[in-house]
């Protein structure tokens, strides 16, 4: 039901376009169809019935689990699918397992394959490849990033750093059927569990326990059960593949799929015809190229994410929550997102984006208010000393923020000096690429450092960092008892309505104790070439979901 | 006897065939200019102080703001004049320190040979094998790691550009140097017994300068450009301070570059005039000191 | 003179130099008949490679160049002529040796290749050809083991053969006319005298002329039909060699010839001619010879002697004779 | 001259040591590194992950380690592509040397010509409008000079692809596939070319301007040569002479892929790729590819010396 | 020969060029430009030598002032071994002893003017000071017939003749006890040359300097050298004072030599001794004695044997079987 909602969004954008001080705006998500499908260049009419996306670069490596770059994941996601999919609300939906069963005590999981489930090479999946790819990744030499131990699964430690040649708590029931036993309860579980599958008898050829090397040579070749079957790849160039007849939806009316490889701006590529489809940075600029180009379908819509400011809650100013609220509230993060966005962003609020069941708008706030903040940091005992800049114990309020360079930043460190200094604070900026604020942030060398979560696919991701037993070193420092419990609470339950009130509980904890300044939630600006129909985005998945729907419009 | 008094001082004679060259009068004039510009001129703009206004981005140019706004409302102008200092001593800066560390290397290099020489050409290949762009972001990252107060950083940085800049003049240098070492007149400085100094310097020197010239000028613009391929990664000038070469880098898409020229068009113009004008003084001072040019 | 190879009229060259313009070459006219040598003799810097340079339109244009007059080759105004045309006839129908062999020749190509350039260029015979006739060329020159020569580098030879390659290279395609600039400074005198009788064969089998530049009055005096004197860029007297040797005119001249050494002659102090060669950039209206001239008069200090034929073919710039004539 | 040969082929040895040691080292001094990249990973797994890697011992253990697989000829295993170093450089390198090439060719043949032709008509309008053409060129940073080419010829003419090797999912082989490349090249290799010739030009100009008021450009035209031959043979062949060192600079360039350009034209080179293990630290692949220019780097600093020798008759090697 | 110590002894001077160069040119021959010569020059004197163009002369030259190293053999300036010294000692020297170059225009640095060119080693060793040098400068340039105005243009705006007289001017400025001049007047007018050969003598006469001179012009040599020695392809072939070798020559080389000068006289038609016959390749010379190949008198025993440089009369060397 896109349809209704694009044009008024499409009001709405024109009046951001025009009056850019009345910054609340914000533009909605929306699909905006194609004002001139005719429009599409030869290049891309003459291509047919196959679909190119960009990408950047992946790693060539397509095994699932085993890449290190998250391109590599976008590769394998056209010919994976995982046995429990995600819904642009984050919530959970069946994928290759027709459906799941928890047992009441939240420790037992029972998948159910759906009938007839094939590899791409026409091979049957079945009960065993899970729990292939589950003992595979409790394997001693296992290097992927996956840490499957979070499951829990009976006996998986055991397999893992003891002499056990099985996981006791994997069951195989039948050919469909596969039951598995934690001794934890955990909201995060099913998706560790449902996963994608990787083929026994290809992946598992030759396993002995211990020794993985052998995989690395069938990391260019893989076999999965999605929409498509990889054909070929050309490194720097292109991933191919193919309709996949095999796929349990029956061969996407594409026949032809590939991820071409681009850096950075693709824009000329998508209006030259090169590429089928595009997300582009979320702003009006290119929202009008967009439409100008006639031809695209345009689709926006929320990223997961959220993007974040951090305090370094080791260092003594930051002990004191009010210190902390006066930062947030004495930066003008409204302006700056407005003006960075130009309204294809919103203040963050909770650390949680607005797509997500466990939003709310109740809690937290996104005002500007500097007399607040001054107030506060006076009641925290920083007083105006010489040079407008506050003090305490002769110590002068100076705060090292680091970030990377381009982007967001730009805008912001103008602006938030700018707010900063208002309030008394000295902000001292450094840039730097993003390995390196990583490595320095761990370091400890920061006060504050910005930061964008990945795609949450769980609400809990986005708050599992502030607990203390985390090693998240970017909150090091950070937490109480009471929040490290509203945590807990939030994946102590596999009840989405019991997991939302946790969240709510925990989000105003938060506020009171704020870990970081949230900054925003960015839109994606996406653009499909309307020759190609299907094309639904997400802000959990991309466009992975919808790859199976891809045709050629009439 | 006056007259003649002048007449024999040789840099009065280079000096009289420079100020006659009127190209390079044209580049030393604009030099000065973009210098005041850039030094001076923030002190007559009335947007020096002021910060951000998002009310105001993306302005064309106008009566107000005669080169238009950024993306975050400041006003163009002002920004270039800012960037001009910046700019204008990292640009000169690495000019100076290349040339002469190049320079100074190279002849040394190419004048002793034996084992100055190898020592010199085996630290510059060692140097070499270093790609720049990556020593530099590799450095620069120390630098942060160190807490170097980031307005010095940018120097350091200048530093940095001819510590890496080096090795590829001194061995164009030397080169040149070694073949000028067989030619007969050095075997007759040889003969004359003079003092290594002067054979390096009044000898040997003058040859090179029409190298050492095309080199500066060629490093000056290198310098700028490459300042804000480190403001890229973000290891040259943080903002909101600003270089001409992030100016333009700010304006990285297709669309700033159509539909607001006024964004990259200024600092770009800057660039290339003065690049340009120092090349004009460059030619202008080697015309000045090639004996054979006698253009009347 | 119909038969004239060369006829240079009212020649003026000029220079730039750091004190202003100077006229290396004022006003100078002669003209060389086929199968004749010319030889251009004065002192030093006095405008003689000026000539040549001239001629062979070799100036280069930054620092002077031909002002005036005419030079006819062959019937043919050089100053005129398309550049191609001039460039086929150099090297080929007109050569030069130059002065200064080891600035003259290309440091980093090999003596062969730039002696076998001329005779592709012009002969348009093969490479091999081309270099046949070049180790012949060497050999004629008198210089030994051709073939490494040919292979060698300007650096590694002496100074006489670097000359002797110049004559190599100028004699290359048989022009019809040689101009040498000193072809001999640098040649013992067996090596000169073989070299004169090379030239003085081909002047005589290929009726070749010649304008040599030379100051060894030696050499003048063995193969000269006519002798030109040049002072200050002007030619103060010319005349047939014998006359000229026997019964120079000019008190330059005269000088000239006394100040020779001659073997077996020995004195303990040469003759000089005293005084210094007036600046060319600051003349004044006089005979330029005045100030070191031991007969001068006030009229040489006021104005410029005309050259005139006095009746035994020689002529003269010198006010001494003006007055005999007009007396 | 064959002693030298082989003297300074045994200093390669220290030279390339040296380096391999500030390389490490310099790397070894960035902050960050692969597994810290990956924001995913708990503490235990970057535990185990750095004891897997060997991230846990001394750096000049790791070091010799590193040394040694050099000695063998083992360049490392990339962490990113999980993959031989040697085969990531392999798969990428020979696409950036391509381009690099056609632009080397293109560029010296270009900056020859016209430096050349800027010095011997020097203060001619063409030299100004070359001047300026130059250094218009060389005052444009490399990604906006490349956005205004895509913008022109492949957004706005539509004459050329805006990026890529190959058109996407084509099957072209034999003369087909090379028209293809060869298409999808003529961009970056402009854009390479023109920030490459202004330098070059000026530098062959000068050279130029040293040469042609020699002696021995007389002696040429005295012979009769043609204009032609008197500038290029006699006048370039000297004005080459420094042109060997800046040779010299090239022949590693070659392989060292163009970071910017191939970015912005989407081309598989190792440039891209090289920039691309930078943001994810993949030091083994960094440290293994910068060696490889590195050992290109000294062998073209050798051969330009060698070369110097052999072209300037007047340089003897001496011992 | 008086007793005190020569100012010049050359020892069995030897000086091969052609050490293998060029990765192509494996088997470059090595020519021997110079191959066994000694001589010495008392001070005071002017040795000449005279010889066939190539035959090594500037070699020699050069070798003597190290301005190239040498493959054998011992150069004594005041007894010291010259080739011995060390760069600074052979620095201090440097001014007593002066070379003026065959080719002087590339033994001037193209871009330095040329009063700078003749100052600047008084400036260098500290011989003068800085607002002397231009007065000095013009003094010397002025007794070599050139004049101040010169003083402030560069080398190519010279003729071939000022150029020789400019570095004739850069050697005498330094006042040095030795000189080599290597031709120093080959390309000098009769009436400049004159002038230059009696600044030689004057020199010579006031402050005892001593020369090496090198020249073609057998008159000049006879009229300014006391002793002569006459170079054949890198071997000295005869040794003698002026009158010996002039009025007796003995070698046939040298009564070659003699036979063609050319007089100033073109009435005058004499008869020469026409050299004929290979000429020899240094890198390969002839067996024997050097000269057989070209020699008129040749024998067999020239063919095949050398003959030694034997003292025929007091101080009157000469290598031939004939003598
Ligand atoms: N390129 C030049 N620029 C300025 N003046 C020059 C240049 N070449 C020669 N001259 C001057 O022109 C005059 C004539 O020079 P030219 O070379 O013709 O003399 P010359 O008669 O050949 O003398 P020499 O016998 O010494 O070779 C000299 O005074 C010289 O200083
Ligand atoms: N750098 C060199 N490399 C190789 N051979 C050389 C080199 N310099 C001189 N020679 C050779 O040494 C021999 C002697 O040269 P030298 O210059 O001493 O002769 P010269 O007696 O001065 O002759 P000239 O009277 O012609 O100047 C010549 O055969 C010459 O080819
Ligand atoms: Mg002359
Ligand atoms: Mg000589």
């Amino acid at each position: 039901g896109g349809d209704d909602s694009a044009t008024e969004t499409n009001e709405q954008n024109v009046a951001a376009g025009q009056s850019q001080s009345e910054q609340k705006i914000i533009v909605k998500d929306a699909v905006i169809p194609a004002e001139n499908p005719a429009a599409s260049p030869e290049t891309a009419i003459k291509r047919g019935d196959t679909v190119v996306v960009g990408l950047q670069e992946p790693g060539g490596v397509f095994t699932p689990y085993f890449n290190t770059s998250g391109y590599d994941g976008n590769v394998q996601s056209v010919m994976f699918e995982p046995l429990v999919d995600i819904n642009e609300k984050g919530e959970a939906v069946a994928g290759l397992a027709e459906k799941w069963d928890i047992a009441e005590d939240g420790l037992v999981y029972t998948f159910t394959l759906r009938e007839g489930l094939k590899f791409d090479d026409g091979t049957p999946l079945t009960a065993d490849d899970i729990e292939f790819t589950l003992t595979l990744l409790h394997d001693p030499a296992y290097a992927g990033s996956t840490d499957i131990t979070e499951a829990s699964i009976v006996g998986g430690l055991d397999y893992k750093n003891g002499d056990a040649t099985n996981i006791s708590g994997i069951k195989v029931i039948d050919e469909r059927t596969i039951e598995i036993t934690t001794d934890k309860v955990s909201a995060r579980t099913l998706r560790l569990l449902g996963g994608s599958v990787l083929k026994k008898d290809y992946y598992g050829n030759g396993y002995v326990k211990g020794n993985l090397d052998y995989l690395t040579a069938l990391h260019q070749k893989p076999i999965g059960a999605g929409p498509y079957r990889f054909v070929t790849y050309l490194p720097g160039q292109e991933i191919r593949y193919e309709a996949n007849e095999h796929y349990y939806g029956g061969a996407p009316k594409a026949k032809g799929f590939i991820y071409k490889t681009t850096v950075g701006d693709a824009q000329q590529f998508f209006q030259t015809g090169e590429l089928d489809y595009s997300a582009l940075a979320a702003n009006q600029d290119n929202f009008e190229f967009l439409q100008a180009l006639g031809f695209a379908d345009i689709n926006i819509y929320t990223s997961s994410a959220y993007g974040y400011m951090t305090f370094n809650h080791e260092k003594e100013v930051f002990k004191d929550p009010k210190v902390r609220q006066a930062f947030i509230l004495g930066l003008d993060r409204q302006t700056i997102i407005s003006t960075y966005y130009q309204g294809f962003a919103q203040v963050a609020n909770v650390p949680v984006s607005p797509t997500s069941w466990a939003y709310t708008a109740d809690v937290g706030s996104t005002a500007y208010d500097p007399e607040k903040a001054k107030a506060l940091l006076e009641e925290a005992g920083w007083t105006l000393g010489t040079g407008d800049i506050r003090e305490k114990d002769g110590k002068k309020l100076t705060v090292y923020y680091f970030t990377t360079a381009g982007g967001l930043g730009d805008t912001l460190i103008p602006i938030a000096k700018e707010n900063y200094k208002e309030i008394g604070i000295d902000l001292q900026v450094e840039q730097m690429d993003f390995n390196a604020l990583l490595a320095r942030v761990d370091k400890g060398d920061h006060d504050l450092a910005s930061f964008s979560t990945t795609m949450l696919p769980d609400p809990y991701n986005g708050v599992e960092g502030f607990h203390t037993k985390s090693t998240n070193s970017t909150f090091k420092g950070y937490g109480t008892e009471e929040i490290d419990q509203l945590i807990d609470a939030t994946i102590a339950t596999n009840d989405i309505e019991g997991r939302k009130a946790a969240f709510h509980e925990l989000y105003k904890a938060l506020e009171e104790n704020p870990p970081v300044i949230y900054m925003a939630y960015t839109k994606v600006l996406s653009g499909a070439n309307a020759r190609i129909e299907g094309f639904e985005p997400n802000g959990y998945r991309g466009i992975a979901s919808s790859l199976r729907n891809l045709r050629l419009a009439e | 006897m006056e007259i003649k008094q002048k007449s024999s001082s040789l840099w009065r004679q280079i000096a009289r065939r420079f100020l006659q060259n009127k190209m390079s009068l044209i580049g030393l004039a604009f030099l000065i200019f973009i210098f005041l510009f850039s030094f001076i001129g923030p002190l007559f703009s009335p947007y020096v102080n002021l910060g951000v206004d998002p009310t105001n981005i993306n302005q064309a140019p106008s009566a107000q703001h005669w080169l238009g706004t950024d993306k975050l409302g400041r006003d163009v102008l002002t920004r270039l004049m800012l960037a001009g200092r910046i700019s204008l001593l990292v640009g000169l800066g690495a000019m100076v320190m290349s040339v002469v560390i190049g320079g100074v290397l190279g002849i040394i290099s190419g004048f002793y040979r034996g084992i100055v020489d190898q020592i010199i050409m085996r630290i510059a290949d060692v140097l070499m094998t270093l790609p720049g762009l990556p020593l530099l972001f590799i450095m620069a990252a120390i630098l942060s790691e160190w807490k170097v107060p980031t307005e010095y950083r940018i120097y350091i940085v200048m530093l940095m550009l001819s510590i890496v800049g080096w090795p590829g003049l001194a061995r164009l240098v030397r080169s040149q140097i070694l073949s000028l070492s067989e030619r007969q007149f050095m075997q007759a400085t040889e003969a004359l017994g003079l003092r290594d100094g002067r054979k390096l310097f009044k000898h040997l020197l003058p040859n090179i300068v029409p190298l050492l010239i095309v080199s500066g000028t060629l490093s000056v613009g290198g310098a700028i450009l490459s300042e804000s391929t480190l403001s890229f990664f973000g290891l040259g000038v943080v903002p909101p301070d600003a270089s001409w070469g992030n100016m333009i880098t700010s304006a990285n898409s297709l669309i700033d570059f159509q539909k607001r020229p006024w964004l990259w068009v200024p600092p770009g113009l800057s660039i290339f005039l003065t690049v340009i004008s120092i090349n004009l003084l460059g030619d202008g001072l080697r015309d000045a000191i090639d004996p054979n040019m006698k253009r009347r | 003179m119909g038969n004239a190879v060369l006829d240079v009229k009212n020649l003026l060259t000029q220079y730039y130099t750091g004190d202003g313009v100077i006229s290396a070459v004022n006003d100078v006219s002669f003209s060389i008949p086929k199968g004749q040598t010319v030889c251009l003799v004065g002192e030093s810097g006095c405008g003689k490679s000026a000539v040549a340079m001239s001629i062979m339109g070799l100036i280069d244009a930054g620092s002077g160049g031909v002002k005036s007059g005419e030079i006819l080759f062959e019937g043919k105004d050089l100053l005129k002529m398309k550049k191609h045309e001039l460039r086929q006839l150099r090297g080929n129908d007109m050569s030069m040796i130059f002065q200064e062999p080891m600035t003259s020749l290309n440091p980093v190509l090999t003596i062969g290749g730039q002696i076998m350039e001329p005779l592709m260029e012009h002969e348009l015979i093969s490479k091999k050809e081309a270099k046949k006739r070049a180790l012949e060329l060497i050999e004629l020159v008198g210089i030994g083991r051709a073939e490494e020569i040919f292979n060698s580098y300007p650096h590694q030879l002496s100074g006489g053969m670097l000359q002797r390659i110049m004559i190599a290279i100028a004699l290359a395609c048989s022009p019809n006319l040689l101009i040498a600039d000193e072809p001999t400074t640098a040649l013992d005198v067996t090596i000169q005298a073989q070299i004169l009788d090379l030239l003085r064969s081909l002047k005589e089998q290929r009726e070749m002329s010649m304008l040599l530049i030379t100051h060894d009055l030696g050499v003048v005096a063995e193969v000269a039909d006519y002798v030109i004197v040049m002072y200050a860029g002007k030619i103060i007297e010319e005349g047939p060699v014998v006359e000229l040797f026997k019964n120079p005119k000019h008190p330059y001249t005269k000088g000239l010839l006394k100040a020779k050494p001659v073997i077996n002659q020995r004195q303990e102090e040469l003759y000089t001619i005293a005084g210094q060669v007036p600046n060319l950039a600051t003349l004044t209206p006089s005979c330029y010879f005045s100030e070191r001239c031991e007969q001068c008069m006030a009229v040489c200090k006021e104005q410029i002697p005309e050259i005139r034929d006095l009746d035994n073919g020689q002529r003269v710039a010198c006010w001494l004779y003006e007055e005999v004539t007009i007396g | 001259m064959k002693g030298y040969v082989v003297k300074r082929l045994f200093y390669m040895i220290p030279t390339l040591f040296g380096a391999s040691i500030l390389i490490f080292f310099l790397y070894s001094l960035v902050p960050g590194n692969f597994i810290d990249a990956d924001q995913n990973l708990t503490a235990e797994r970057k535990a185990e992950l750095y004891e897997l890697h060997g991230y846990n011992e001394p750096v000049v253990i790791r070091y010799f380690i590193w040394l040694k697989n050099l000695l063998k000829g083992d360049l490392g295993y990339s962490l990113q592509f999980q993959l031989p170093v040697g085969e990531v450089i392999g798969n990428y390198i020979w696409s950036s040397f391509i381009v690099a090439l056609a632009s080397l060719i293109l560029t010296w043949f270009i900056a020859i010509l016209v430096g050349i032709v800027s010095a011997i008509r020097q203060y001619s309008i063409w030299d100004t409008f070359i001047t300026i053409i130059v250094f218009a060129a060389m005052a444009t940073p490399s990604f906006f000079l490349g956005l205004v080419i895509i913008k022109i010829f492949a957004v706005d003419l539509g004459w050329l692809p805006a990026g890529g090797m190959i058109s996407t999912g084509s099957n072209f082989t034999g003369w087909d596939y090379v028209k293809d490349v060869a298409e999808h090249m003529i961009l970056p290799v402009l854009v390479l070319t023109m920030l490459g010739i202004g330098g070059l030009t000026r530098y062959f100009r000068t050279n130029m301007l040293e040469v042609i008021k020699q002696d021995f450009m007389r002696t040429a035209r005295a012979k009769g040569l043609k204009e032609r031959v008197v500038i290029f043979k006699h006048g370039l062949r000297n004005a080459l002479l420094p042109a060997i060192t800046l040779f010299s600079f090239e022949l590693p360039a070659l392989f060292g892929g163009a970071i910017i350009t191939e970015q912005i034209f989407n081309w598989p080179g190792i440039g891209a790729i090289y920039m691309q293990a930078f943001s994810v630290r993949d030091y083994p692949l960094l440290m293994g590819f910068t060696m490889f220019i590195a050992v290109l780097t000294v062998a073209s600093n050798l051969l330009a010396d060698i070369l110097y020798g052999i072209a300037d008759p007047r340089v003897r090697v001496k011992k | 020969m008086t007793n005190e110590t020569p100012l010049i002894e050359v020892k069995n001077l030897k000086k091969y060029f052609g050490e293998k160069r060029g990765l192509f040119q494996r088997n470059a021959s090595v020519v021997r430009a110079v191959d066994g010569v000694s001589f010495q020059i008392q001070r005071g004197e002017t040795f000449g030598l005279v010889g066939e163009s190539g035959s090594g002369k500037s070699t020699i030259g050069k070798s003597i002032l190290r301005l190239q190293s040498i493959t054998e053999g011992e150069v004594l300036f005041d007894g010291e071994n010259l080739h011995k010294l060390s760069n600074a000692e052979m620095r201090n020297l440097r001014p007593k002893i002066q070379f003026i170059f065959q080719d002087p225009y590339s033994s001037l640095n193209p871009r330095i003017r040329v009063g700078d060119a003749i100052g600047e080693a008084l400036l260098d060793h500290g011989l003068c000071d800085k607002h002397e040098v231009r007065e000095k400068v013009k003094e010397v340039l002025e007794i070599c017939g050139l004049s101040e105005y010169h003083m402030d243009r560069y080398p190519h705006e010279f003729s071939g003749g000022q150029r020789q007289r400019i570095g004739i001017a850069r050697a005498i400025i330094l006042e040095p006890d030795f000189i080599v001049a290597d031709e120093p007047v080959s390309a000098l007018d009769v009436s400049i040359q004159a002038q230059i050969i009696n600044l030689f003598s004057k020199l010579q006469r006031e402050r005892n300097i001593t020369f090496l001179f090198i020249s073609h012009d057998l008159s000049v040599v006879e009229h300014l050298c006391s002793r002569i020695g006459v170079l054949y392809l890198g071997t000295m072939m005869e040794l003698g004072s002026r009158e010996q070798l002039y009025s007796n020559p003995l070698h046939p080389y040298t009564k070659a030599l003699l036979s063609a000068v050319p007089i100033p006289d073109p009435t005058l038609k004499r008869e020469r001794i026409i050299l004929k016959g290979d000429i020899p390749n240094p890198a390969n010379p002839p067996s024997g004695c050097k000269f057989h190949t070209r020699c008129p008198f040749a024998t067999e025993r020239c063919k095949a044997e050398v003959p030694v440089f034997k003292e025929v009369e007091k101080g009157h060397f000469v290598a031939c079987h004939l003598v």
